[in-house]
């Protein structure tokens, strides 16, 4: 079966989304990822997105959180407040999974999408944190969607947008975040977990065809690879309603 | 400001006139590549506002051509971005890049709570968000640059212990300082001539915005009499007294969406992101499609009416199916 | 606690045995004469509910009656009245100079902030309202009372120094601590199945109520499909996921009003306020109206039906025009 | 002419309110007053409740904050916190006059409507704050309806629970509070108002067949008399909007 990398970081994404679960969605392969659970195993599973959308039906895919098409048929339209709010409530809270993607991350999970380069005089300027410091404050599981390049996985990030698991251990109780953190690191060769206890990233699956060293390669630090396995194929069925049903433009999948 | 009867509908030139001084701290509604009030930023543009102190969360479009037009001398925002037409703004970034404007970043609900701190009448409001970040560590206002505008509070924000011992299961908390705009502009898809606003579909944080100004203007694609919206009030966002102007501009949010009435033009979007890339086109641009026309009525004759017909939103799912969006 | 096809549907009498015990924390939606769930007060005097704790703004019937039934034993509240009918609630009266409940009181707004820090997930907000007043200097729960419960905050309130120094003219503010209710019910005019709530009219603090809670309990004047209430999700006020039962309630809210569905019932609130008066005769009220039978359904059998036809709202108004309120 | 204390009372209060007011109405005496001013003087005068009403067209006068009548027609169907919001809002809040009633008032305006007795020993326990004391804190001018009784002006309220001028001076400004406070007292029998340096009580004007020192002999302290003049009476236009347009029924009339 012939997939492209998106394909299978979406449909692995997919794979995770349960009935319960409150899907945060940012911009692009995260939609995906959601779309396509709704389709696939998880039909009760709620979409929504930071500019109020709860609930979403999304015959069409956004090209971005603030597209009209994030409105269509949900169950309420709030605003920036009530969806921050339910992220914040600890009783609503608890169900969400943030999606989230990056510029830099470490190996805790903390995220850069703000600048490369010194925050006063920076070398290139991103869009900032949007929501995304919000989610990782707030959200007991975030999936984290990265390109595996060595300028990405970096040692320190150069501005700290939104906080993973600081210096790991307990560091984020310390903080004063809420438990629970970064969880799923999905890059297009790989997936990485954060240990129980140091909260180290360490790789939890590769890619069909993707080695672990092919995946060290391509960061900036090394990581635990000994309890790696290997990811499933997306299947027929998986292709069909990502390709079909979730982006048959393929404005995202490219 | 009002007429004796209430009246406050006028042309949105002399809205931006009366209400937007230069220096003025504003803030602007939308979200990125919606509802944005397209039609007075370019006015803003056109009148060539400067200095302005402006304050966003995820407002793309209206902020990227604020910056690029060189309006903008301060900036306080939570992500400059147009979805998958510019991921980061390109005048923004540039302008970050070359250190030509002064910028603060928060997080979108960081804004969202300033806002709505001062929509409250009150100098802060606390969050959980953002403790361990370098959204708290690194100010992009100095101190000194903060102390000495009077406009702007003398922190960045405030981590402090919570007074109730660990109640809510929280030991800390941020506090984030209200903003209190002179002028806040939305786009509505209805206004009365009172006042009264009517969003339809998500409101973002416009609400907040509006009540936390001093002034409020609102454009609208429908000016209606204060009676047609009192036909179901649960429907309405903004009563009378929070706003000074009503400004009548069909497709004012274009080339943004505004639900129910039409998307956003990708084929404009697209084409901006071209202009903006380099200096000499993006002032091009502006000549052609901002200081070149007077109104946004000459704005939309420039457009081609077969696209403007291709983004009308179809009743049902209130954008534009199958749009060409590639 | 849900079905797996999301079906929150179920009887109101199961809601409140399955979620609602002694001892638990508790807040009702509604306002004085209007909207308050008074099937579910009805209920809990029914299944013999002790030691509640109950969070209140300005909610008149509904707290009276839980009040007088002896369900209550501390509570929270910014006002115990019932407009005309009774200036003061006339059990809560009795109760507080009684001393056979502990009242701490707040204002209306600082009760509405206190349930919107609990919605927000943060352990307090700020306000200017209050300050030199005996709401902050005297606590109704004493530090000893607070300490010994792990589910109230060690403090009533706290009064802060502005720590952005005056910004926005304000020199302190007054903290109050977030509402965790165990239960919320409130009463609305539609809900889906799958706990889509649409209130139509005022929905007082309702919403902050419901979203503070752990748990809440929908009752409805209409229960229909979770599709039907897609059609316009900006009349919305609750998603789904905020709500744990749905119970189909016809005149729910009775003897209170529901906007555009029935107005409240001045007799009866009339008649109310005579048995309350004294311990036997309310007594003997709660035998009739609330032991004796077992359902909303057999309660309003024993109304007049030419009274409930009185009541019905119009169209129009939304409310009942010329009833008889003397 | 012939009409009752509670007409003058409605009549006196609705001649203060202008078009560009904003009038917070409590239950009562205060709705009147404001249906009478929209029909009188101020057409675009906008009344608006606690509950979250704002802009009520009051067909039929309500006999509570919570009435459905209030929701009438109105120009937005808040909540509890719009409204407060509305008036701890500074701009906003400066267009707000606040009518306000009590079971106690002291020389300084401040109310009591919680308890006489001893707080935690209540001899009568009354309905509370309701919303009375966010309007004393947040309103620039309010107005309070009282009878004029001994036992209702009292040296020291048992306990205060609408903040008036507290001490006197600029004792608000201190507590926190914003500027403006109590404006006027309106009772069945005079108009007050309050010093503007020693923010103490005066009398401002006598009803119609009152003395001043009628409104001495019901009152616990003394006040000053030396500004005193008389209210005009009720013209017949305005005891016919009150009595036709606001309250056929005389449900607050009595």
């Amino acid at each position: 079966m012939t997939y492209t990398s998106k394909e299978m970081m979406a449909v692995a994404a997919a794979r995770l989304i349960q009935n319960d679960d409150i899907v945060f969605c940012g911009t692009g392969i995260s939609m995906l990822a959601a779309m396509a659970a709704k389709h696939i195993s998880a039909p009760h599973a709620t979409i929504f997105f930071e500019t109020g959308a709860i609930g979403s039906q999304l015959e069409e895919v956004p090209l971005a959180v603030g597209d009209p098409r994030v409105m269509y048929r949900t169950a309420m339209n709030g605003s920036l407040l009530d969806s921050f709010a339910c992220m914040q409530n600890r009783h609503t809270g608890k169900h969400v999974i943030g999606i989230l993607g990056a510029a830099q991350i470490d190996r805790f999970g903390n995220l850069n999408s703000t600048v490369i380069g010194d925050y006063d005089h920076p070398k290139v300027r991103f869009s900032g944190s949007g929501g995304a410091a919000d989610v990782a404050s707030f959200v007991p599981r975030s999936i984290i969607f990265m390109q595996q390049e060595k300028r990405k996985f970096v040692k320190k990030v150069d501005y700290l947008t939104s906080p993973g698991w600081l210096g790991g251990g307990r560091d984020r109780e310390a903080a004063g975040l809420c438990q629970g953190g970064p969880w799923l690191v999905i890059t297009n060769m790989a997936i990485m977990g954060f240990d129980d206890t140091s909260k180290e990233m360490y790789l939890k699956a590769c890619f069909p065809g993707v080695t672990p060293d092919d995946v060290l390669a391509n960061m900036g630090f090394a990581i635990d690879i000994e309890r790696a396995d290997v990811t499933p194929e997306p299947t027929l069925r998986e292709l069909s309603i990502l390709r079909e049903q979730c982006d048959p433009q393929r404005l995202i999948l490219g | 400001m009002t007429k004796d009867d209430g009246n406050k509908a006028m042309h949105l030139s002399r809205a931006i006139q009366d209400l937007v001084e230069d220096g003025s701290h504003i803030s602007i509604g939308g979200f990125t590549i919606n509802r944005n009030p397209m039609a007075a930023v370019y006015e803003l543009i056109r009148q060539k506002k400067r200095n302005l102190h402006l304050y966003a969360h995820s407002n793309g479009q209206g902020v990227d051509e604020l910056v690029g037009a060189g309006v903008i001398s301060k900036l306080e925002i939570a992500y400059g971005g147009s979805g998958r037409f510019a991921p980061t703004c390109i005048r923004f970034k540039k302008a970050v890049q070359e250190g030509s404007m002064a910028v603060e970043d928060y997080s979108n609900f960081q804004m969202t709570l300033r806002f709505l701190a001062g929509a409250l009448g009150v100098p802060f409001l606390p969050t959980r968000s953002g403790m361990g970040s370098d959204i708290l560590a690194r100010w992009g206002f100095s101190k000194e640059v903060r102390s000495s505008d009077p406009k702007l509070p003398d922190k960045k924000a405030v981590v402090m212990d919570n007074p109730f011992g660990d109640w809510a299961e929280t030991s800390k908390v941020v506090l984030v300082p209200a903003i209190r705009p002179d002028v806040t502009i939305i786009h509505a898809q209805k206004a009365a001539t009172d006042g009264t606003v009517r969003i339809k579909g998500l409101t973002f944080a416009d609400v907040e915005q509006a009540k936390a100004a001093e002034h409020v203007i609102v454009t609208c694609e429908e000016l209606v009499e204060p009676d047609d919206l009192r036909d179901n009030a649960d429907l309405n966002n903004l009563p009378p007294f929070c706003v000074d102007a009503v400004c009548h501009v069909p497709l004012g949010a274009y080339p943004t969406a505004c639900y129910g009435y039409y998307d956003y033009d990708p084929k404009y979007l697209k084409a901006y992101a071209g202009f903006a890339r380099e200096e000499d086109s993006f002032l091009g641009y502006l000549e052609k499609f901002v200081f070149g026309i007077d109104s946004h009525e000459r704005f939309l004759a420039l457009i081609d009416p077969e696209q403007l017909k291709n983004i009308e939103a179809d009743p049902r799912t209130g954008y534009a199916p199958n749009l060409d969006r590639t």
